[in-house]
């Protein structure tokens, strides 16, 4: 009983001293894993105004504008669930997903991207990045 | 002269009200060990903590003032139908009670045979007893004026824990002024000049170690303000300015006990004189080494946040009376039984 | 002094979206009368107005943030099963593979929330930063951390990536190791044990006639678990055992979810070894023939009951969610009688109800 | 006799003790019976399964809106502990007059699943102990949301024709 009364209180004192594996994020960003559904951005030149993809949004997301005399999908992304549904159902490879996942606008329609910013690539993270490989070996997971 | 004191005694004076032990030493003790809590803390469940704030880049140093700041801007709202005088004058009271018990402990041991304290007396632990029970009245007064259920049943919680922890509290105070012969915290000091008394009496030490933790109400005695239960115990309805005074008072009130019990276990300012400290004066020697102690002390009540979970009330009221209060009987018989051995070991008395 | 009525919650530092009125005598709870709805989002109506495939991401939310893998296998298990449908090999270890580590993840969940209630939060916060490498993991896989959205009508949606097997292994030894940490901080934690042991007892033949599931009827001592009643997708194929409770008490509840954890590891060992090669998704039509089925899924929480109705076209006539949480949700107030204030938040979270669950 | 498998037995035994009132009973697949019984019979054989047959845990109690057929259909899905079989206990009640007799006497656990179906489909359960909103708002007027004829507004428009149906009508 007693040794379990004191033994929380080494163990707590002893990972005070271990490292802390928190990504300090506005400063360090961390790199997402390739296959990370981020939000969806649209190539308009590929696109064939089928709406595909309006059909298959399970939230209503897409709904399709007219931009430049052609039909393509206008994004809104405070509906989008980024389940990935339209990104499979494009026959033509339109729509595709990226790793932008810092999208936070004051009003609700900032959110709606209209063609030609929904088509738009975010720019590239230029700050420095860690990778979950790095993260690891301060968890002491890796082995090498 | 005024007041018939001489112009260095005044400035002896101002220096002991103004900054040590009296206004900036409670304020800056509580700003650091709020840091340190939250970051040790923090270090602890493996977080960083408190980082932006503050002088020295990624410590976080003037998070506890930043937070301050940003309190006192805050809107005071007192609750409807709440008793808006008692309301209004708990968190100041509990403020002066928390603070009022420095006054009384000695820190150093000045070079004219006097000691460093603001205001010296022969009964000190009896008036300082007093003090710390003051303490749960404001309490229930406050959470009786605020007029929600949460606050009284946090009110009443503080109230019971009362009767859990002042008892073996009082019995160990007991059992130290039997050894020491006297009320006098100084003399008690003086007494431990070659053997603390945590040695002599380590049963007593555990037992006012853990009624003090639960008379600060600190984890894991923390019941009147189990968040989880009774969302913040009797300071709920505060907001801005009034809980800031609340929360530094509780802090105010960790630098009084830790005081306390630095003079009653740990010898006070005793220790080797500190050379760079002693050349100046041998009153920081001591300080040094009062406040050494303290922060040990600090740690562990602090830890205690961070490894334990919360007890129930009847859990801690049965753990008060049947085991603390044994306990600390037992230590007064054992201090009784074994008075040939340890009298000639005291000095001073 | 007379009862006092008490409303816990919904804005309140344990209960999450729930609101509890209770009856308190002092420090003595006489009653408690759960109060929910404040997540209902009415799935069960949405799901008739989608299609079968768009249905997917929305059923997850019935459970998202703690279990969805297991929430949608229950789903995709009433369709085949309308269907006839025969899912690839392969697809069937993956998403074994998604709902084990789902359950890992959960656990750790729930335990970080016991502990929180017993007012340790250092546990909280290991519990979370553990549960981080299994979410990564499941990123790795399927491309989301919370919602995954992975599993489909008739197989996965993308096969393993590279490396992921080393690195499962590799997150599954440190986690076993992990283990011992939160044992020695925790569940051996004298203060801990004091506080949760003999509190909010449930007795196995209250259990059974309250229509209590998973970890939490494991806990009183019945030996149930869908896995092994009617094995699904290829768990009989796999060596586990069920963990069983002695006292059903709080921290039988805990501990149970604990060897849960081990026993998932050991799933996800085999999973990873015997996974054989082959196509990962078979097509599958829009339409699901007329027809009926009930199928019962073993969650994280409990066992997850969904039941179909199809008329012939492409969107669900009637789907009928029993979520484990609903289920298990008769518990708290069976158990809040007469027991101190302070053992609610201790009772209500070791039933590890998820409000978003139980409101669907 | 061939040997028959656990749900035929199961079969059996109800069909032998209620000859009338089980207008179909079968095994659907293994683990799985249903047991179509009339409504106002459904009490008691709900109280043959749990006592003679042990069926014990209740898993699901589900309604299903048959609007061309202008009826309920409400299931109750019991499952044994030792047996392993899940039993789905079936009947069918008129739509203008859905009233049926609580099970909660029998199955204690159906307390808010019988709550819930009545919120949500408006049948009413004779001798149920507190039959209230469970998870909808205290303020909800509406119909009860899950029948057919119930329109959900997903979209603003939607949103907006439904206000104005509602008030003109």
């Amino acid at each position: 009983m007693v040794v379990d009364i004191i033994r929380p209180f080494f163990l707590g004192f002893y990972h005070a001293f271990k490292r802390t594996f928190t990504v300090k994020h506005p400063f360090v960003k961390l790199r997402l894993t390739e296959r990370y559904r981020g939000r969806v951005v649209l190539n308009i030149d590929r696109c064939i105004s089928c709406r595909s993809c309006v059909n298959i949004c399970p939230n209503k997301a897409l709904e399709m504008v007219k931009f430049e005399k052609k039909l393509v999908p206008q994004y809104d992304a405070g509906r989008c669930c980024l389940c990935n549904l339209c990104v499979e159902i494009c026959p033509t490879m339109a729509l595709s997903m990226i790793h932008e996942v810092e999208f936070s606008e004051y009003t609700r329609k900032g959110f709606i991207y209209t063609p030609d910013r929904f088509s738009q690539l975010p720019k590239p993270i230029a700050e420095k990045v860690v990778t979950v490989k790095i993260l690891d070996k301060k968890r002491g997971v890796a082995h090498g | 002269m005024i007041l018939g004191l001489s112009f260095p005694q005044i400035v002896e004076l101002i220096l002991k009200v103004l900054i040590f032990p009296g206004l900036a030493f409670p304020l800056l003790f509580a700003m650091i060990v709020i840091w340190f809590e939250r970051k040790f803390l923090a270090r602890i469940m493996l977080r960083i903590g408190p980082l932006h704030v503050g002088p020295i880049n990624r410590t976080g140093l003037f998070q506890p003032i930043a937070d301050f700041l940003k309190l006192i801007q805050k809107e005071i709202i007192v609750p409807d139908n709440a008793n808006k005088f008692l309301y209004n004058i708990a968190p100041i009271a509990a403020l002066i009670v928390a603070s009022l018990s420095v006054a009384f402990i000695p820190y150093a041991l000045k070079p004219d045979g006097s000691y460093w304290v603001i205001y010296y007396t022969p009964l000190s632990l009896l008036l300082i007893l007093a003090i710390f029970t003051a303490r749960p009245f404001i309490m229930v007064a406050a959470g009786w004026a605020s007029n929600s259920k949460y606050c009284t049943i946090g009110a009443i919680r503080a109230a019971l824990q009362l009767l859990a922890y002042e008892v073996p509290i009082a019995l160990s105070l007991a059992s130290i002024a039997i050894m020491s012969g006297t009320f006098d915290l100084a003399k008690i000091v003086e007494a431990q000049s070659s053997i603390w008394f945590m040695i002599l009496q380590p049963i007593g030490f555990i037992v006012i170690l853990i009624a003090m933790m639960a008379e600060l109400s600190r984890r894991p005695f923390d019941i009147p303000f189990a968040e989880q239960e009774v969302v913040f115990g009797w300071p709920t309805e505060y907001t801005g300015a009034q809980f800031a005074l609340i929360m530094v008072s509780e802090y105010f009130d960790l630098c009084s006990v830790t005081s306390l019990i630095t003079v009653l276990f740990l010898g006070g300012w005793s220790g080797p004189a500190i050379p760079l400290l002693n050349d100046i004066s041998p009153i920081l020697s001591g300080i040094f080494w009062f406040l050494l102690k303290m922060a040990i002390l600090t740690v562990i009540i602090i830890m205690g946040r961070g490894i334990y979970p919360r007890l129930r009330i009847d859990q801690l009221l049965d753990a008060g009376w049947s085991v603390l209060i044994p306990l600390a009987i037992i230590q007064i018989i054992i201090t009784f039984l074994t008075a040939q051995w340890w009298l000639p070991l005291l000095g001073g008395v | 002094m007379s009862v006092m009525k008490l409303s816990m919650g919904p804005q309140h530092p344990i209960t999450g979206h729930f609101r509890f009125i209770l009856d308190v005598d002092g420090d003595l709870v006489l009653k408690l009368e759960p109060d929910i709805g404040y997540t209902h989002r009415g799935i069960e109506k949405l799901a008739e107005k989608r299609t079968y495939l768009q249905n997917l991401p929305v059923i997850e939310r019935v459970n998202s943030y703690c279990d969805s893998a297991g929430t949608m296998l229950g789903y995709l298990e009433v369709i085949e099963e309308v269907m006839g449908l025969e899912v690839p090999e392969r697809a069937k270890y993956l998403r074994v593979i998604a709902a084990e580590l789902n359950r890992i993840a959960s656990h750790l969940y729930a335990a970080s929330l016991f502990s929180v209630a017993t007012g340790l939060e250092t546990m909280l916060m290991w519990t979370i930063n553990d549960r981080e490498l299994i979410l990564d993991l499941l990123e790795k896989l399927t491309g989301q951390r919370i919602t995954y959205t992975y599993q489909t009508i008739g197989g996965v949606r993308f096969d393993m990536p590279d490396g992921f097997k080393e690195e499962a292994l590799k997150r599954l030894d440190y986690l076993e190791k992990r283990t011992e940490d939160y044992y020695k901080m925790l569940l051996w934690n004298h203060t801990f044990q004091i506080r949760t042991k003999k509190v909010g007892i449930l007795k196995p033949s209250d259990a059974i006639k309250l229509g209590i599931v998973g970890p939490n009827l494991r806990a009183s001592g019945v030996k149930a678990d869908v896995r092994k009643d009617e094995p699904y997708e290829v768990y009989d194929r796999f060596d586990f055992s069920i963990p069983t409770g002695k006292n059903g008490d709080s921290y039988d509840r805990l501990e149970v979810r604990f060897k849960e954890v081990e026993q998932s590891i050991q799933i996800l060992r085999q999973a990873i070894k015997d996974i054989p090669k082959g196509p990962i998704k078979r097509w599958a039509p829009p339409i699901v023939p007329k027809g009926e089925a009930y199928t019962r899924v073993e969650a994280a929480r409990g066992e997850f009951g969904y039941y179909l109705v199809s008329d012939g076209t492409m969107k669900p006539y009637r789907l009928k969610i029993t979520p484990p949480s609903f289920r298990n949700l008769i518990a708290l107030p069976h158990l809040c009688r007469n027991v101190p204030l302070g053992d609610i938040p201790i009772i209500y979270i070791s039933l590890d109800l998820i409000p978003m669950d139980v409101d669907r | 006799m061939t040997d028959k498998s656990i749900e035929e037995k199961i079969v059996d035994s109800v069909k032998a003790k209620f000859p009338e009132d089980v207008i179909d009973a079968k095994v659907q697949r293994r683990n799985r019976v249903s047991i179509s019984v009339k409504s106002n019979k459904i009490y008691d054989v709900g109280l043959f399964l749990r006592d003679e047959l042990g069926f014990d845990h209740i898993a699901s109690v589900s309604g299903v809106d048959y609007i061309d057929a202008r009826e309920f259909e409400v299931i109750y899905y019991v499952w044994s502990m030792d047996k392993k079989v899940l039993v789905g206990l079936r009947t069918k009640i008129p739509r203008d007059n859905p009233v049926l007799k609580s099970l909660v006497d029998v199955w204690e656990g159906a307390l808010y699943h019988e709550r819930e179906t009545w919120e949500m489909f408006g049948i009413k359960f004779e001798g149920h102990p507190n039959l209230s909103l469970l998870l909808l708002p205290e303020d909800w007027d509406g119909p009860p949301p899950l029948r057919k004829d119930f329109f959900l507004p997903e979209t603003p428009q939607e949103r907006l024709e439904e206000k104005i149906k509602r008030a003109g009508g």
